[in-house]
């Protein structure tokens, strides 16, 4: 007997997807059974790789070059981790959320997507990371459209086909890199890869193609409308993980695989997106007139924070300082992940209870759902990045580091985001004061509220407050 | 509305990363010698079928495979989830109908035969599935509205049976201790043909109720509509 | 012990998660208690390393903050008793409670912090928990003032922010002395002096606060004048530079800003009506006291301990009176309620009044003589009178504070505990209030020695003798004063501001529309001629970008652009 | 080899009309077309690179890539056609002026 939980992992929402799509009127029950499997699974192997170090696995015994394996180190299990615990809140969300005919395409859906999450966040071969991709992506534009609405619909089929785009345009570059070096294992690759011409064009078309997945300014002109029209489950786990999947690659190749051959400048294109997209994505979301729409465009601007750590990691030598900082850039994205999902389920609430999500005319419905409003403004906290949240503590990094490096133009870019970011999420808050007698009842529908607010919880206050064990997880992978 | 000068710049800024491409290709074709042809044919032997292809694709490379599997699986959920079908073609006339009846039975039998020769000649269970697929999507053409399919509780079953079997077979050799997807020797012939098998038929089940699209209905209505 | 200092930070905390319950009313009035606890057991110096919160947070107690600890714990929980005994009727109360035990622990957590990173994580979260009390009422004021209240604190904490990574980037070190300060940058200077400023209600970052004060209900105004803006005080003892250096021209911007705070508020101030506008003035003008007298430190380094050992007992004078004097507001039942405690009431209104101005046998004499040392030090002799000006101003603020007392209309506002109503009674209230009131009639005698206690009575008496005569004009002229009574609307820099807004907007308007005439010719033409060549301007921003051939031809050049960076740079051996 | 180049050369070709179909054509099924050029492109050239002369037999890795690789493009596929139908089917008219 022998137990591989990097191939459960993947296995076991691929199986309850097959479960649930077999018998599909007992989705829920199946779903939610799977999901905590899952989740399960995903916590016990990174408990493994947090007390011992990395684990790797390769499936039919071939191993690299020749065969495919999984490795978890600590960057894989930060992020898998974070999606993880999301994706069982949003689970328990969606469990009351549709409908009985929605909830049969929802999950089947829904653990294909999550099987893919966890696939790519373990994945070591960048072929079977363009399977992955695709397995995302396509499940995750059907997921968007669920609401069935036109405008869903076409964003999604908008957001289908740029993410082809951007698959086809990684598999170029796969297909140069194996053509040169003949191999596609990310860790064997980056003992033999050299500066020149072929490692250079492999990593734009990849790189490029991966910042339409992310949706990376200007590249992002897709998701406003794909993730403010999807149901508030899905919008939650595109927000929260599906472009945050496409940042992780590109940091794992940035990491792993391109190291010897990037450089500062290629670094200060990244940086630059990144301004653009904190500015550009902070402004639309504080002029956005609904609640989904100003969440979209705020993970617009979270993207960028991610983004301009990359300058800032080539300008820090190797060493503590350098840890620090890649482990702040994980902490904030696994800080958004928990923030940007609470936020949009219970805007979800919001929205449902209001019959629309149009900002100025929320104040009732707020009223109405305290812990909803609540968990909105502890996902707020996150956003802004007031401590005690992990984004406070990554944003705190970044910018003494940032400081010591003398690259104070970003500290610049940080702290208008910072300012616009409180602007925006005050805007929403705003409406939530007035004075509307406040039901007893702070919980109105625990199955719903209860994910939403301990999401928001987790951004505001754990990650920043007990983060130490992340910088221990972080120094058994990538670090180490 | 697209700026003109924008229709100008496209093709330019094409053809420069075009020329970056060929020139890049070139390098690396030439650097890039036996790559990984040396090694996987000299493993060929060990892979339990004699055809390299379906040895990288059912072996060494399986889970890439089993993957694809669940995206095919994938674009079929989301074709269901977006609605009821297209209505059916209009019945064929007797000389489609009675050409249709020769047809299908070849297909079928065409793709028993590509299932086999994968073992050892190109072929194998895409293949099968494409050909099983189109004996469906031939069907639906002469005015089948179930395109041959079988009613909603067993055609849900049919399209993941691909996927369950290949993850159940993964799954059920790492809980022998093999490892997942690791075939133990002297059965790897055996569970590739019985992956495969279960694979050709969700493929082409899946292909043929793609090609219908709308989700499947409950077996009283879909019959009565036939 | 030492373990007492995590707990009183933290039950509050955990108490505001239960806190929205109607029968978690009590919440607000225990959960200082562990904090007051904690300023008189724990030793001083030791410090507790938890290294596994935020950065590695530092928990300790040192004689600056014992005595802050002492009297933030004290106050927030006279307050918090008093809120919960006057918002028991309020259906909102949950909301407020929750916000004021997080603002309390914020304020606890900043005090007892010991790194940067603790600090200000106290710092930011009582600032902005403070906002959900300001507005709790939800009336147009009340937003009105929790916007302001916001937009400043937002940027005060921002600020802050970047100051306190400068200073650890700088130093190097998440728990600073004066020392490893000594070389800081005039930059992060004047991010402390801005970020500490607004929370201090320092001239011209002040106006939220006559705004605030007032529209907040008691309970939280008396935390905000008495506990929260001391901490700007706390913030510059820690993060200026204090007695290692001499920073002449940094303190003389200190004590000019110090002394604009002063003569300006105590001006507004007196041209008042409600009283807690003119506590609000009150508050601003010691801020400038404050500011004075770190100006003063700044330039003579010899002065630091003897300033900073004075500076705390003034804050903690300060903030008991001030809180006492905004508590006690709350306590005030209108004249005609024959009500026996309303003259202990006003009794102890007037007992803390004097103290606020310094009156002798006062905790305000005491806090003064702590003071003089460095006003008779210092080379310019200028500045001792005007400080004395300046106290006899305050006394006259409080004079006419006591008179509104009678003046003011005491209305029902939905926030605190109805006035009007004769069958309501806060017997806790009043209770913890007189605890209050006797703790500062006893500090002189606790503080300092008999030669302070007399320190101010030529000033009350110089006071006195102005104020007489014009209290005498206003009784037998009503109406004589009237025109100046409204010169100038409570937070009166608000105003100016919207109006330099809309002089601008209309200027701007004004400016863009002769540009246009002058450009409309010229300007038709090049219309013509960008329709022609780049087709029309896009109405919204991102219509353009979610244009396929934009979008495809900005990510083809972000392609390139990245190919470009690749090739173009020599790379590093 | 100059087979090979070829080959190889025309791939590149495909995955560049692909990328230009689909940046400046606006109907959306052409889009789609121009994916399945250039994922052809692209396949071309894997299968290109299998090659290694007359007398060795050919890499079978690029091979396997290719199939799975044309498997996944045939999901995306239809998955985006049922999409494009379902617009069409909304609103009667083409789902192209997006």
């Amino acid at each position: 007997m022998m137990i591989d939980l990097l191939a459960l992992a993947v296995a076991f929402p691929l199986l309850g997807a097959v479960v649930v799509t077999a018998t599909p009127s007992h989705a829920r029950g199946l779903g939610l059974a799977s999901a905590v499997l899952t989740t399960l699974t995903s916590l016990v192997l990174s408990l493994g790789v947090w007390r011992d170090g990395s684990v790797r696995s390769d499936f039919g015994g071939w191993g690299a070059p020749l065969g495919i394996g999984l490795q978890a180190d600590g960057l894989s299990v930060a992020m898998l981790v974070m999606s993880n615990l999301v994706a069982l809140a949003v689970s328990v969300y969606a469990g009351s959320y549709f409908s009985a005919t929605a909830r049969r395409h929802f999950w089947p859906l829904w653990l294909l997507l999550w099987s893919a999450l966890n696939g790519l966040f373990l994945a070591t071969d960048l072929f079977n990371l363009y399977v992955t991709l695709e397995l995302l992506g396509l499940s995750a534009a059907a997921l968007g459209a669920l609401s069935g609405t036109r405008a869903a619909v076409a964003a999604n089929l908008r957001y289908l086909l740029v993410g082809l785009l951007g698959s086809m345009t990684y598999l170029m570059g796969v297909a140069l890199l194996y053509s040169r070096y003949g191999m596609l294992d990310i860790g064997l690759l980056a003992e033999v890869i050299e500066p020149g011409l072929v490692a250079w064009t492999a990593m734009a078309l990849m790189f490029s193609g991966l910042f339409l997945k992310a949706a990376l300014f200007p590249m992002h002109f897709w998701l406003p409308p794909a993730h403010a029209n999807a149901p508030a489950p899905v919008s939650a786990a595109l927000s929260a993980l599906v472009v945050k999947a496409a940042f992780y690659l590109v940091l794992r190749l940035w990491l792993d695989l391109f190291d010897p051959v990037l450089n500062a400048s290629v670094a200060n294109v990244l940086g630059l997106l990144g301004a653009g997209a904190v500015i550009w994505g902070s402004w639309r979301a504080l002029r956005a007139e609904r609640l989904k729409l100003l969440a979209a465009y705020s993970t617009v601007a979270q993207m960028g924070y991610l983004f301009i750590a990359f300058p800032l990691l080539v300008a820090t030598p190797p060493g503590l300082a350098r840890d620090n900082l890649l482990a702040a850039v994980v902490l904030l994205a696994m800080t958004h992940g928990f923030a940007k999902a609470g936020f949009f389920l219970a805007a979800g609430l919001v929205q449902k209870t209001a019959g629309h999500d149009r900002i100025n005319e929320l104040g009732g419905a707020a009223q109405a759902l305290p812990a909803a409003t609540f968990a909105i403004g502890l996902a707020g906290v996150a956003l802004i990045g007031l401590p005690p949240s992990g984004t406070f503590l990554a944003k705190w990094i970044m910018i003494e580091q940032a400081m010591i490096q003398g690259l104070w133009w970003w500290v610049v870019v940080i702290m208008l985001g910072t300012l616009l970011a409180a602007a925006y999420i005050f805007r929403v808050l705003g409406h939530a004061f007035n004075r509307e007698p406040t039901p007893y009842r702070f919980v109105n529908d625990a199955r719903t509220e209860i994910p939403a607010l301990l999401l928001a919880f987790i951004s505001a206050f754990v990650l920043g407050l007990i983060a130490q064990p992340l910088w221990t997880l972080l120094d058994q992978g990538v670090l180490g | 509305m697209t700026p003109a000068w924008a229709k100008v710049l496209i093709p330019i800024v094409l053809i420069a990363i075009g020329a970056v491409l060929v020139w890049a290709f070139s390098l690396a074709a030439l650097e890039g010698g036996d790559r990984l042809a040396l090694i996987a044919l000299e493993r060929v032997p060990e892979s339990g079928v004699s055809n390299p292809i379906t040895s990288v694709l059912l072996n060494f490379r399986a889970y890439d495979t089993l993957l694809e599997v669940a995206v095919l699986l994938t674009a079929l959920l989301g074709i269901w989830s977006l609605g009821p079908a297209a209505p059916a073609f209009q019945p064929a006339s007797p000389i489609l109908g009675g050409m249709i009846a020769w047809v299908v039975p070849l297909l079928i039998l065409s793709t028993g035969y590509m299932l086999w020769a994968g073992g050892h000649a190109p072929g194998g269970a895409f293949q099968a599935g494409a050909l099983l697929g189109a004996a469906g999507v031939t069907l639906a053409l002469g005015g089948d509205a179930s395109a041959g399919l079988p009613g909603e509780t067993r055609l849900r079953f049919l399209s993941v049976l691909g996927v369950l079997v290949f993850t159940a077979v993964g799954v059920i050799l790492m809980a022998l201790g093999y490892g997942f997807l690791t075939y133990p020797e002297g059965y790897a012939k055996w569970l590739i043909i019985f992956i495969e098998t279960a694979a050709t038929l969700s493929i082409g089940v899946t292909l043929a109720a793609a090609y219908l699209g709308g989700e499947p209905r409950d077996e009283r209505t879909s019959r009565s509509a036939t | 012990m030492i373990w007492l200092l995590p707990l009183a930070v933290a039950l509050p905390l955990l108490l505001s998660g239960v806190a929205a319950r109607p029968a978690a009313w009590w919440t607000p009035g225990l959960a200082a208690l562990p904090a007051l606890v904690a300023a008189f057991v724990i030793p001083l110096g030791e410090i507790l390393s938890l290294p596994w919160i935020l950065l590695g947070m530092h928990l300790g107690l040192d004689e600056t903050t014992r005595l802050f600890l002492f009297f933030t714990a004290f106050l927030w929980a006279v307050g918090g008793i008093t809120a919960s005994e006057a918002l028991r009727q309020d259906p909102a109360a949950g909301r407020f409670r929750v916000f004021f035990l997080l603002a309390m622990s914020g304020n606890l957590l900043l005090v007892v912090a010991q790194d940067l990173v603790s600090f200000y994580t106290g710092f930011a979260m009582m600032g902005i928990a403070s906002y959900a009390l300001v507005i709790h009422e939800g009336h147009r004021a009340s937003l009105r003032a929790g916007k302001i209240y916001l937009i400043l604190t937002l940027v005060g904490e921002l600020a802050l922010f970047v100051a306190l990574v400068l200073i650890a980037s700088q130093v190097g070190l998440m728990m600073p002395d004066a020392a490893d300060l000594a070389t800081l940058p005039g930059g992060v200077i004047a991010l402390v002096i801005l970020g500490f400023g607004i929370k201090a209600g320092l001239v011209p970052a002040h106006f939220w606060a006559p705004l605030a004060y007032p529209a907040a209900p008691i309970a939280a105004a008396a935390m905000l004048s008495g506990a929260m803006s001391k901490t700007a005080l706390l913030g510059w003892l820690r993060f200026l530079p204090l007695g290692d250096v001499a920073l002449p021209a940094w303190g003389t911007l200190l004590i000019f800003l110090g002394l604009v705070s002063m003569f300006y508020a105590l001006t507004v101030g007196l041209l008042q009506s409600n009283p807690r506008v003119i506590l609000a003035y009150s508050s601003i003008s010691k801020a400038g006291l404050f500011v004075l007298v770190l100006g003063i430190i700044l330039i003579d380094p010899r002065l630091a301990p003897v300033g900073t050992a004075g500076l705390v007992l003034y804050a903690t004078h300060h903030a008991l009176v001030k809180g006492g004097l905004f508590l006690g507001l709350g306590l005030r039942r209108p004249d005609r309620d024959p009500d026996r405690t309303q003259v202990w009431v006003l009794a102890g209104l007037v007992l803390l009044a004097v103290a606020m101005a310094g009156g002798p046998l006062t905790s305000g004499a005491i806090a003064k003589d702590a003071l003089k040392p460095l006003l008779n030090l210092t080379d310019w002799g200028w500045l001792e009178t005007a400080v004395m000006i300046a106290a006899v101003l305050t006394t006259l603020l409080m004079i006419r504070f006591l008179f509104t007392l009678w003046s003011f209309p005491l209305a029902a506002r939905p926030g605190d505990h109805d006035p009007l109503d004769p069958s309501s009674t806060q017997p806790a209230s009043l209770a913890v209030w007189a605890v209050l009131v006797g703790i500062v009639a006893i500090m002189p005698f606790v503080f300092a020695t008999p030669g302070a206690w007399l320190t101010n009575w030529n000033i009350l008496l110089i006071a006195f003798v102005i104020a007489w005569p014009l209290l005498d004009a206003a009784r037998h002229h009503r109406g004589l004063f009237r025109p100046l009574q409204h010169a100038v609307p409570p937070g009166d820099l608000v105003v100016p501001l919207r109006a330099l807004r809309i002089a601008l907007v209309w200027s701007g308007r004004q400016a863009l529309r002769r540009l246009a005439r002058g450009l409309a010719r010229p300007q038709t033409r090049l219309t013509a001629w960008i329709v022609q060549w780049f087709g029309p301007a896009p109405a919204d921003p991102e219509r353009s970008l979610r244009d396929w051939a934009t979008a495809g031809l900005l990510w083809l050049v972000i392609l390139v652009a990245l190919l470009l960076a690749l090739v173009l740079t020599v790379q590093n051996p | 080899m100059i087979t090979q180049f070829l080959y190889g050369g025309s791939g590149i070709l495909l995955f560049l009309l692909g990328t230009w179909s689909f940046i400046v054509h606006p109907p959306l099924i052409r889009k789609l077309i121009a994916i399945n050029v250039m994922g052809a492109g692209v396949f071309h050239t894997l299968v290109a690179l299998a090659y290694r002369g007359l007398t060795a037999p050919a890499d079978p890795v690029p091979h396997a890539l290719v199939l799975t690789g044309i498997v996944v493009a045939v999901s995306a596929t239809a998955l985006a056609l049922a999409f494009g139908q379902r617009l069409d089917r909304d609103h009667g008219s083409s789902a192209d002026d997006d």
